[in-house]
């Protein structure tokens, strides 16, 4: 398996091609076997490669499989190489098992939708490109899987296309992708200009190589823009909450576990060059820790359950990139994983009450549906439980690393990290509070929605449930395996992709116990306040709670249920003014460089129409113009 | 002036063309059947073309008459010319019910004058050329005795023409006074002994003749006629005398110029040339755009071809001299082509003949259609047409002799040349022919084999021109020798 | 002495009676006035030693040519028809530029076309002119053949009435 | 085949002179000969491929025949690196002309064939001539059936649009015209020997002042044909009014002849010239890349935004053509094949749903995925090719050319690099309209499917843009000695490291001791 | 004896005076009357410089410039002629049919 690593991308790429190029005509049936199958396979496959690669190479080195040579010119070039290491293994297991869970539970949320071969190839490809961007061996490869898996989240969440919003809002984030690709882009030319690669290990090994500090900041400014875009932290989050047009499993899969931490995954890919330059990782943890508390507070006044779950998801990527930012990578990448867990779970929770409520999507309908759906009731409860960081659930141990680091981390300032870790603080205790405010919500209460739905809901089929079991259970465990403090499996697994940099601190770092222990006590006593708080506000009566709150101070109701305007504030300073630069080019320029052009053509004829009438058609005005010629060359010659 | 007392022996081989067209000529006004006198004509001309072989070159009565390679090529010129409109004048004059021997007889002594004005080594005998071809012209332009259009070409042509020749005799009567010759060997070695010390009455001569010689060529200002008389003239007439009689006039002008060279060069008189060069090129180019008489239009591009011409002969260099050989002929084929294709117009001749006549004809008669597309696009100088490679031919000449700012304003007027010539194109395959008012094309089957000429001409200069350069050349050449 | 005398003489005659040409409005005075300008020419000619010339010039321009002219004038009936005036700015230029052509060109003539008067005698008598003409200038004279041929059959052609008739 | 350079340029020409004798009623017939005319032409320039040596810089397959031989000129044809695959381009794109338009061209299909035909026998001469003057005869050539294929099977607007495309043009090929005679002059004045050998005539070395007018002159017409930015208006009313074969060929080929110009004589010509007005030319192909964006994405009209796109696109090949490097030529030259595919077979497919609807306004369409579903499937890959996916040819192109003139001129790249966001902009807003939302036109619920021979036309394309995104190095490694002895004629090369690749197998925690950078040569 | 360029002078005059009466005359025979006296004028010289050289090939110049004067009035009286008959007047400025 080691030497066919292409394998792994290989199946749910075949599962695609086979999907789209004959799944419509060979049925439902067809596609429902090919599309979870290539992408258990793949799992599968992957699985046996880690495990080959673990007993071949237990010290973590990196293992690259060179496909070939894919593009080369000049001193630029690119191999199509997939590569093996600690940090791969992570995400190539994440990837493909949440992946394969997906798939199944996919096969029952969208049974009964018309482009059932058309999702399924959509999302074997997501799946593909997603391995490429996490096996590739090279910034390059990378960027492949990147913009592939934006292409499939245009197409996925712009699955439902008859839908106007539907396709702006697939469109919304290829564009807002492309903006951070530009910066990848720019990111990778720096690179080739000088350090004339793009293979990971080589770049982080010419940067270490006496690099000048303002290249890697630009660089690492540069990657952090891609992440930006691909993992929604401002100022290119605006793409995410709109992405939940999509169909409910995508948003679990694609905006919820793997996709959206790519980000994180390219920043911990290159914690070399972001330990080399601490300014670029002051703007990631500020950035990450901003867009934590700023998403934190729109998903408070959301309706939508999915909106809700869309900007936590935006603030838990806010989360990841503080841990990142300060240095932590093995407990942003820890976030990454139990968020997978969590987040999937509550996606697919939500997409299995959207299910039973016939696809109603607004929380202000829906109330007491603890007893009607229990399996997605409890799963989604522990969920909401790991998410809001209750110990021992998985969320409680990766938010609170990466609190911890941020108050202690060896790079900055104290003052800059105690900054960091109020922003993030308070947006944890938003995120056990709206969290239990849509549990509450949703789940209790009296149900609000008509006679219909009501008579309507009723619980998901297998296909369905038993992923929800499985991520639920991993929810709840999955933080306690993997990342026990001072037992940390994740951690020991990853050491061997930070290199030792003379002069720059460890990457995993060291937290005296005390101050640990007092983080997590703090950490849980404001997941409880949080909880405690939505509990008093929701449990019992419904979105009264919010009614009051908009009366009382309605600027601040509104800004928040409006997303603060950003979306209106971005289309007034950018979109518009370009658009009417366009309109001015078109029309204004084009128009006066067609006018110059065709100034010089009218001239012309003119001139010619004009000398037309010394033409009189009188012969002695011919004979007298002849003469004359005759005279002015007399005088000029004689 | 040195002359011999006897004719020297083989004067009738020097002559013989000359011969066989005069006679050929006398012969046609004694046929009385009306078919046979285009028949008659074509062999007469052909015969010619084939006595071409027969003469010798070298200097004939007393070095007054010369045969070389290159008049041999402008003959070929003349009589292609003559050939193309007497095919295209069988038709137009069986159509229009005016057929006589009398035409092709004036049109074969006009051409038999314009190789004797070519040949003439003497401006007496080009000068006699020049009458006789003018006077044919006089004649053949009011040849259509029922319009009045054609009647007043012919007024027009008449009065400008003597006027004209007016000058070009008291400019010779000047110039002999200041040489005193009027044979170009003279010339040439009073230019010589001269240098640069030629005064104001030899310039005065030089502007004279010039002026006349500009007027036979439509070069601005002397231009103004040009128009009028193409419009008004049978349409096969103004085709030949687009070409061929500008043709005669240049190969002149290339003789007083290869003669003069020394004044020339000493006292930049060639300033004189380009002035009227680059007149001619906007002139003729922009009023053109203003046309829409194809006639009209074409005869405004005739006076852009000069200038292009004039280019070339105004660098005074053999090569110069070759590439008007070139393109003369060429013009010859792809104007008389496209004014065929107007020739063929069935309407009342005293009608302008505009674009909106041609609408439609690429799909109505895809033949002509083609045939006057190419010529288009040979006179506008696009490859692989002959237009091309002479246009070519004469820029390359102005480049390699310094004179890159008049080839550069050539090339901008020919830029806004080509803007008339694809209206032409775009109302032969663009523009819909109004339903039921299409002009009928009337072509005969010795009209489609003339422009057959001329296209398969055009294109076979355009795609192999060597041998036609070779010629041009060694004739070119052989002129500045003898200088 | 009288030579000069005579040459002023004819010549005031040669350039009035050509103003006249120009200036009279009655086409037939104009062309008898060209008679008389042609006839005092002819005195020049014979001042230039070349009486064949004049007597040709007498003979056939102001014999046959202006003959024709006249004829074609009776013919035309054009001595009744007055001249209308015609644009000033072509009669303006028409002066000014010609008189101007014709001060620079006598002022060239009189400053540079200064000779000091042949010695000997110039023989251009008829039979001198005929010999020349019919051995060296044979050719041109053939060529004068066909133009006055040409000429000829086109006269004869467009004078013919058909082409009017059928206007 | 020893002359299939001369079989593959000749082959159309033959066939349109036999079709001129076809009556006019057999239309299918005449369209049968000119496809089956095409797709031999096609077939038998394959073999200019296999029988292409990788490895040799010079030209290849060469044949010489005099000419005009008082002036030094022959007809001599060969290929080398920078012309082969647009050779192949040309031999492809005229079959799919033909296929797509055949049942669309009602009016005058003899004439229509032949000018096609004739049409891509003049852009293979472009691309195979080595000598001057056969250059300019074919650069010239193409124009007159390009002007009556816009002029005669155009839109409403259609005479307007050829006329301004035939002067554009002209314009500038008329003073590069000039401009060949003088450097056949010079070459004449310094070597004695008249020639017009592209390949002699880049042993010349100018004085500058002279390469300051002779690049005037060329850049003048190469640009206008590209066309660069403020020279570009005569293109959007071209494309637009053309039909649909026409705006393939227009696109996909002719607009090539503009770049392959600037590679071909510009730069090895003139390289003082080159390297001195090198900035400017980038700024104006920079500017021309966002321009076309801007204005490409508020078009109403679907083949004016294609249109702009190319202006926009042809700017990524402008760009890389003068940062005078070996990655961005190489990726230039690509992406001029690239853009071929991509935007031919955008107009391609625009085409399809012209014939359908008459109408190409964005506004009258909206939904037609649900009817159209296969169509809306290859419109996709094309826009997406276009919009420079990974995985499909337009990322190659554009990443080579702008990783290589990041190298000359980071300023330029970065504002171009901005031109990859505006791509995806205004293609996907073009899709989005199309394609997506509800159908809100009553006539688009019954418009019929792409038919069998459009999609016949469009799937080489897309296999193409696969084949070119997924294993590029097929197609650069043929490039790259030719690009590499242009640059040494232009005297710039950088001595780049030639790229080597990873090697499979593990590699401790210190990295890539054989690191790509140490090991040099291995391709 | 009388100098030639007294002689030279007098044709100068008389060109000047036949060009004047081209460019200011309606009437086409006058006009052609001029041009007549344009030619003689030119004669005039042709015989001036003709003694001046002794050269007899100026004076058979002159014979044939005769001839020539012949043949155009011959040619062109017939257009007059036709002229008239085509529009019974023989004012050149009425010919404008064709211009622009």
């Amino acid at each position: 398996m080691l030497n066919n690593l292409w394998l792994i991308p290989a199946f749910p790429f075949l599962g695609f091609l086979l999907n789209g190029l004959l799944g419509k005509r060979l049925g439902k049936g067809f596609v429902t076997f090919v599309g979870p199958a290539a992408s258990a396979l793949s799992a599968i496959a992957g699985t046996i490669a880690v495990f080959q690669y673990h007993a071949a190479n237990p010290d973590g080195a990196r293992y690259v499989n060179l496909v070939y040579n894919w593009i080369s010119s000049g001193g630029i070039g690119a191999d199509l190489a997939f590569q093996l290491d600690p940090l791969s293994v992570v995400m190539l297991m994440v990837v493909t098992w949440v992946g394969t869970l997906i798939h199944i539970y996919s096969v029952g949320y969208m049974a009964h939708e018309e482009g059932y071969w058309r999702y399924f190839s959509y999302l074997n490809l997501f799946l593909a490109e997603m391995l490429v961007l996490v096996l590739g061996s090279s910034y390059l490869l990378m960027f492949v899987g990147w913009e592939g898996v934006g292409l499939c989240s245009y197409l996925l969440i712009g699955f439902y296309y008859d839908k106007d919003y539907a396709a702006a809002a697939g469109k919304k984030a290829f564009v807002v992708n492309r903006i951070g690709d530009f910066g990848f882009l720019i990111a990778m030319f720096l690179m080739f200009a000088h350090f004339s690669t793009v293979d990971f290990a080589a770049v982080s090994l010419a940067a270490q190589n006496g690099a000048a500090p303002w290249l890697i900041s630009a660089i690492c400014l540069l990657l952090f823009l891609g992440a930006c875009g691909k993992s929604a932290q401002i100022p290119l989050y605006v793409w995410l909450p709109d992405a939940m047009a999509g169909p409910t499993p995508v948003s679990a899969l694609i905006h919820a576990a793997t996709m959206v931490t790519a980000g994180v995954y390219m920043v911990v890919r290159s914690n070399a060059l972001f330990r080399l330059a601490p300014n670029a990782m002051m703007v990631v943890a500020t950035v990450g820790a901003l867009t934590a508390l700023f998403a934190a507070t729109i998903a408070i006044r959301q309706w939508d359950i999915k909106k809700v779950l869309a900007y936590s998801t935006v603030s838990q990527l806010g989360f990841m990139f503080i841990g990142v930012g300060v240095g932590a990578f093995t407990a942003g990448l820890f976030h990454v994983v139990t968020h997978a867990f969590f987040k999937a779970c509550l996606f697919l929770g939500s997409g299995s009450v959207i299910h039973a409520m016939s696809g109603e999507q607004d929380i202000r309908k829906m109330g007491g549906l603890r007893s009607k759906i229990p399996i997605t009731w409890w799963t989604f409860a522990i969920a909401t439980f790991a998410i809001a960081g209750f110990p021992p659930a998985s969320g409680f141990f990766s938010k609170d690393e990466i609190l911890a680091s941020a108050l202690a981390n060896p790079y900055f300032p104290k003052a800059f990290n105690v900054f960091i870790w109020v922003l993030g603080t308070v947006a944890a205790f938003c995120t056990a509070f709206y969290m239990y405010r849509l549990l509450y919500l949703t789940f209790f209460g009296t149900f609000r929605g008509t006679d219909e739905q009501e008579h309507h809901i009723h619980e998901s089929p297998g296909s369905m449930t038993i992923p929800l079991l499985i991520l639920a259970t991993l929810s709840l465990v999955g933080g306690a395996i993997l990342g026990w403090p001072h037992h940390h499996f994740l951690a020991k697994w990853l050491a061997p992709i930070f290199a030792e940099i003379p002069g720059v601190p460890e990457a995993q770092y060291e937290i005296s116990p005390n101050l640990e222990y007092g983080l997590m006590f703090v950490s849980s006593a404001i997941a409880v306040v949080g909880w405690l708080l939505a509990r008093s506000r929701y449990a019992t009566r419904g979105y009264a709670a919010d009614d009051a709150f908009t009366a009382s101070s309605p600027a601040i109701a509104r800004g928040m249920e409006n997303k603060w305007y950003v979306d209106e504030f971005y289309n007034a300073t950018i979109v518009r003014p370009l658009e009417r630069l366009s309109q001015f080019l078109w029309r204004g320029v084009d128009a006066l460089i067609d006018g110059v052009l065709s100034l010089g053509g009218y001239i012309v004829a003119a001139v010619g129409d004009l000398l037309r009438f010394f033409q009189t058609g009188n012969v002695r005005n011919y004979a007298l113009m002849f003469f004359l010629g005759v005279i002015v060359f007399m005088w000029v010659l004689a | 002036m040195n002359l011999h007392p006897l004719l020297e022996p083989g004067w009738v081989n020097a002559i013989l063309p000359e011969l066989i067209l005069s006679i050929g000529a006398m012969v046609l006004l004694f046929v009385r059947a009306r078919g046979l006198a285009s028949p008659i004509a074509l062999i007469a001309l052909i015969a010619t073309a084939w006595s071409e072989n027969l003469v010798l070159p070298g200097t004939y009565f007393g070095n007054t008459y010369q045969i070389s390679g290159l008049t041999r090529i402008f003959d070929i010129t003349f009589i292609l010319a003559a050939i193309l409109a007497t095919l295209f004048a069988s038709d137009y004059l069986s159509r229009e019910g005016i057929e006589g021997g009398e035409f092709y007889a004036l049109l074969m002594w006009g051409t038999a004058g314009m190789m004797m004005m070519g040949k003439g080594l003497d401006l007496l005998i080009v000068i006699l050329g020049l009458e006789i071809l003018s006077i044919c012209i006089f004649v053949l332009l009011g040849y259509n005795r029922k319009l009045s259009v054609g009647n007043e070409a012919s007024l027009k042509y008449f009065l400008m023409g003597a006027f004209a020749t007016g000058f070009i005799l008291y400019g010779t009567a000047l110039l002999y006074g200041q040489t005193g010759s009027t044979n170009m060997t003279q010339l040439a070695a009073y230019s010589s002994n001269l240098r640069g010390d030629a005064g104001p009455l030899t310039a005065i001569a030089f502007v004279l003749i010039m002026a006349g010689f500009g007027f036979k060529l439509s070069l601005v200002p002397f231009h103004p006629w040009a128009p009028d008389v193409y419009q008004g003239g049978p349409t096969p007439v103004a085709a030949w005398l687009s070409t061929a009689p500008k043709a005669a006039t240049l190969l002149v002008l290339a003789r007083i110029f290869t003669a003069m060279t020394p004044t020339l060069q000493a006292n930049s008189w060639m300033n004189m040339m380009a002035a009227l060069a680059i007149l001619s090129m906007i002139v003729g180019n922009a009023v053109a755009i203003a046309q829409r008489d194809l006639k009209r239009m074409l005869a405004y591009s005739g006076i852009a071809h000069v200038g292009y011409m004039m280019v070339a002969l105004m660098t005074l260099r053999d090569e110069g001299v070759a590439s008007v050989a070139v393109y003369t002929m060429v013009y010859a084929l792809m104007n008389i082509g496209a004014f065929g294709v107007v020739s063929m117009l069935a309407k009342n001749q005293n009608d302008p003949q505009t674009l909106d006549d041609i609408a439609g004809l690429g799909f109505r008669r895809p033949f002509y259609g083609l045939a006057l597309t190419v010529c288009m696009f040979s006179l506008s100088g696009l490859p692989p047409t002959a237009g091309f490679i002479s246009k070519f031919y004469v820029f390359k000449t102005a480049v390699e002799s310094g004179h890159t700012t008049i080839a550069l304003i050539g090339i901008l007027t020919s830029i806004v040349s080509v803007y008339y010539y694809l209206r032409v194109v775009y109302y032969v395959y663009m523009k819909e022919s109004p339903e039921g008012s299409a002009v009928p094309m009337d072509g005969g089957a010795f009209a489609t084999a003339a422009l057959a000429i001329s296209v398969i001409g055009i294109l076979i200069i355009g795609i192999f021109p060597t041998p036609l350069f070779q010629a041009a050349g060694a004739g070119a050449r052989q002129l500045f020798m003898l200088r | 002495m009288i030579t000069f005398a005579i040459f002023f003489f004819f010549a005031a005659i040669a350039v009035i009676f050509a103003l006249v040409v120009i200036l009279h409005r009655n086409p037939v005075v104009g062309a008898l006035a060209l008679v008389a300008s042609f006839f005092a020419l002819a005195v020049m000619y014979v001042l230039l030693e070349v009486p064949f010339l004049a007597a040709l010039q007498v003979i056939v321009y102001a014999g046959a040519i202006m003959v024709l002219f006249l004829f074609v004038i009776m013919l035309l009936n054009l001595q009744h028809q007055p001249e209308p005036h015609t644009r000033p700015i072509q009669q303006f230029l028409g002066y000014v530029s010609s008189a101007s052509f014709g001060i620079g060109l006598v002022y060239y003539v009189a400053k540079y076309a200064v000779m000091e008067n042949p010695n000997g005698l110039f023989v251009a008598d008829a039979r001198t002119i005929g010999i020349r003409l019919f051995e060296a200038y044979a050719f041109p004279f053939e060529m004068v053949s066909i133009l006055l041929l040409a000429a000829i059959v086109g006269a004869l052609f467009l004078s013919a009435r058909t082409g009017a008739a059928a206007r | 085949m020893t002359h299939v350079l001369s079989t593959t340029l000749w082959l159309p020409i033959v066939a349109a002179v036999i079709l001129m004798f076809f009556p006019r009623r057999s239309a299918n017939a005449i369209k049968a000969v000119g496809l089956t005319a095409s797709i031999a032409t096609f077939i038998i320039s394959l073999g200019i491929v296999q029988q292409f040596q990788e490895g040799r810089a010079g030209f290849q397959l060469v044949e010489v025949k005099t000419w005009i031989a008082q002036w030094g000129i022959n007809y001599a044809l060969g290929v080398d690196g920078i012309s082969l695959w647009l050779v192949l381009l040309t031999t492809l794109l005229t079959p799919v002309v033909f296929l797509s338009s055949w049942n669309t061209i009602h009016k005058h299909p003899k004439e229509y064939v032949i000018a096609f035909l004739i049409m891509e026998a003049a852009m293979i001469g472009v691309f195979v001539a080595t000598d001057l003057i056969l250059f300019y005869v074919f650069f010239e050539l193409t124009l007159l059936p390009m002007y009556l294929v816009i002029g005669v099977w155009g839109g409403a607007n259609r005479i307007y649009a050829a006329i301004k495309f035939f002067l554009f043009t002209i314009f500038g090929s008329l003073l590069m015209l000039l401009g060949i005679i003088y450097l056949g002059f010079l070459q004449f004045h310094y070597s004695g020997r008249p020639t017009f050998a592209i390949t002699d005539m880049y042993g010349l070395s100018l004085p500058p002042h002279i390469q300051a007018w002779l690049f005037a002159a060329f850049a003048l017409a190469f640009a206008i044909k590209v066309p660069l930015f403020p020279l570009h208006t005569w293109l959007p009313d071209a494309h637009v009014e053309a039909p649909t074969g026409g705006s393939i060929i227009l696109a996909g080929v002719m607009l090539k002849m503009g770049t392959y110009g600037f590679l071909r004589l510009v730069l090895p010509l003139f390289p003082d010239a080159t390297i001195r007005h090198a900035n400017v030319m980038m700024g104006l192909a920079v500017i021309g890349i966002m321009y076309g964006a801007l204005v490409a994405w508020v078009q109403p009209d679907m083949k004016k935004l294609v249109a702009y796109s190319s202006v926009s696109h042809l700017g990524f090949c402008v760009l890389g053509i003068f940062a005078l490097n070996q990655t961005a030529i190489e990726g230039s030259i690509l992406q001029m094949v690239n853009h071929g595919l991509s935007t031919g077979a955008l107009f391609l497919l625009v085409g399809v749903v012209y014939e359908r609807r008459h109408t190409r306004l964005l506004a009258d369409y909206g939904g037609i995925a649900h009817t159209m579903p296969v169509y809306a499937t290859l419109f996709v890959i094309a826009m997406l090719s276009s919009v420079g996916l990974p995985g499909l040819n337009g990322f190659v192109g554009e990443f080579l050319i702008l990783s290589g003139s990041f190298k000359t001129n980071p300023r330029w790249t970065i504002a171009a690099a901005t031109g990859v966001i505006l791509a995806a902009i205004y293609l996907l807003w073009l899709v989005q309209r199309v394609f997506y939302g509800p159908i809100t036109k009553e006539e688009n619920k019954s418009i019929p499917e792409i038919a069998w021979n459009e999609i016949a036309a469009t799937i080489p394309l897309i296999v193409l843009m696969v084949w070119i995104g997924v294993y590029p190095n097929y197609f650069l490694r043929k490039m790259t000695p030719s690009v590499q002895r242009l640059l040494k004629i232009v005297e710039k090369q950088n001595p780049d490291v030639m790229y080597a690749s990873v090697r499979t197998g593990f590699s401790r925690s210190r990295p890539a001791e054989a690191g790509p950078h140490t090991e040099a040569g291995k391709r | 004896m009388i100098p030639t360029q007294w002689f030279l002078i007098l044709s100068a005059i008389l060109f000047a005076i036949g060009v004047c009466g081209v460019l200011t005359r309606r009437n086409g025979i006058t006009i052609f009357m001029s041009i007549e006296l344009m030619v003689n004028a030119t004669n005039l010289t042709f015989l001036a410089y003709a003694r001046q050289f002794h050269q007899i090939h100026g004076v058979i110049f002159v014979f044939f410039v005769m001839a020539i004067a012949a043949a155009e009035a011959a040619v062109g009286l017939a257009i007059f002629i036709s002229l008239y008959h085509h529009r019974q007047t023989i004012d050149v400025d009425e010919a404008n049919l064709m211009r622009w």
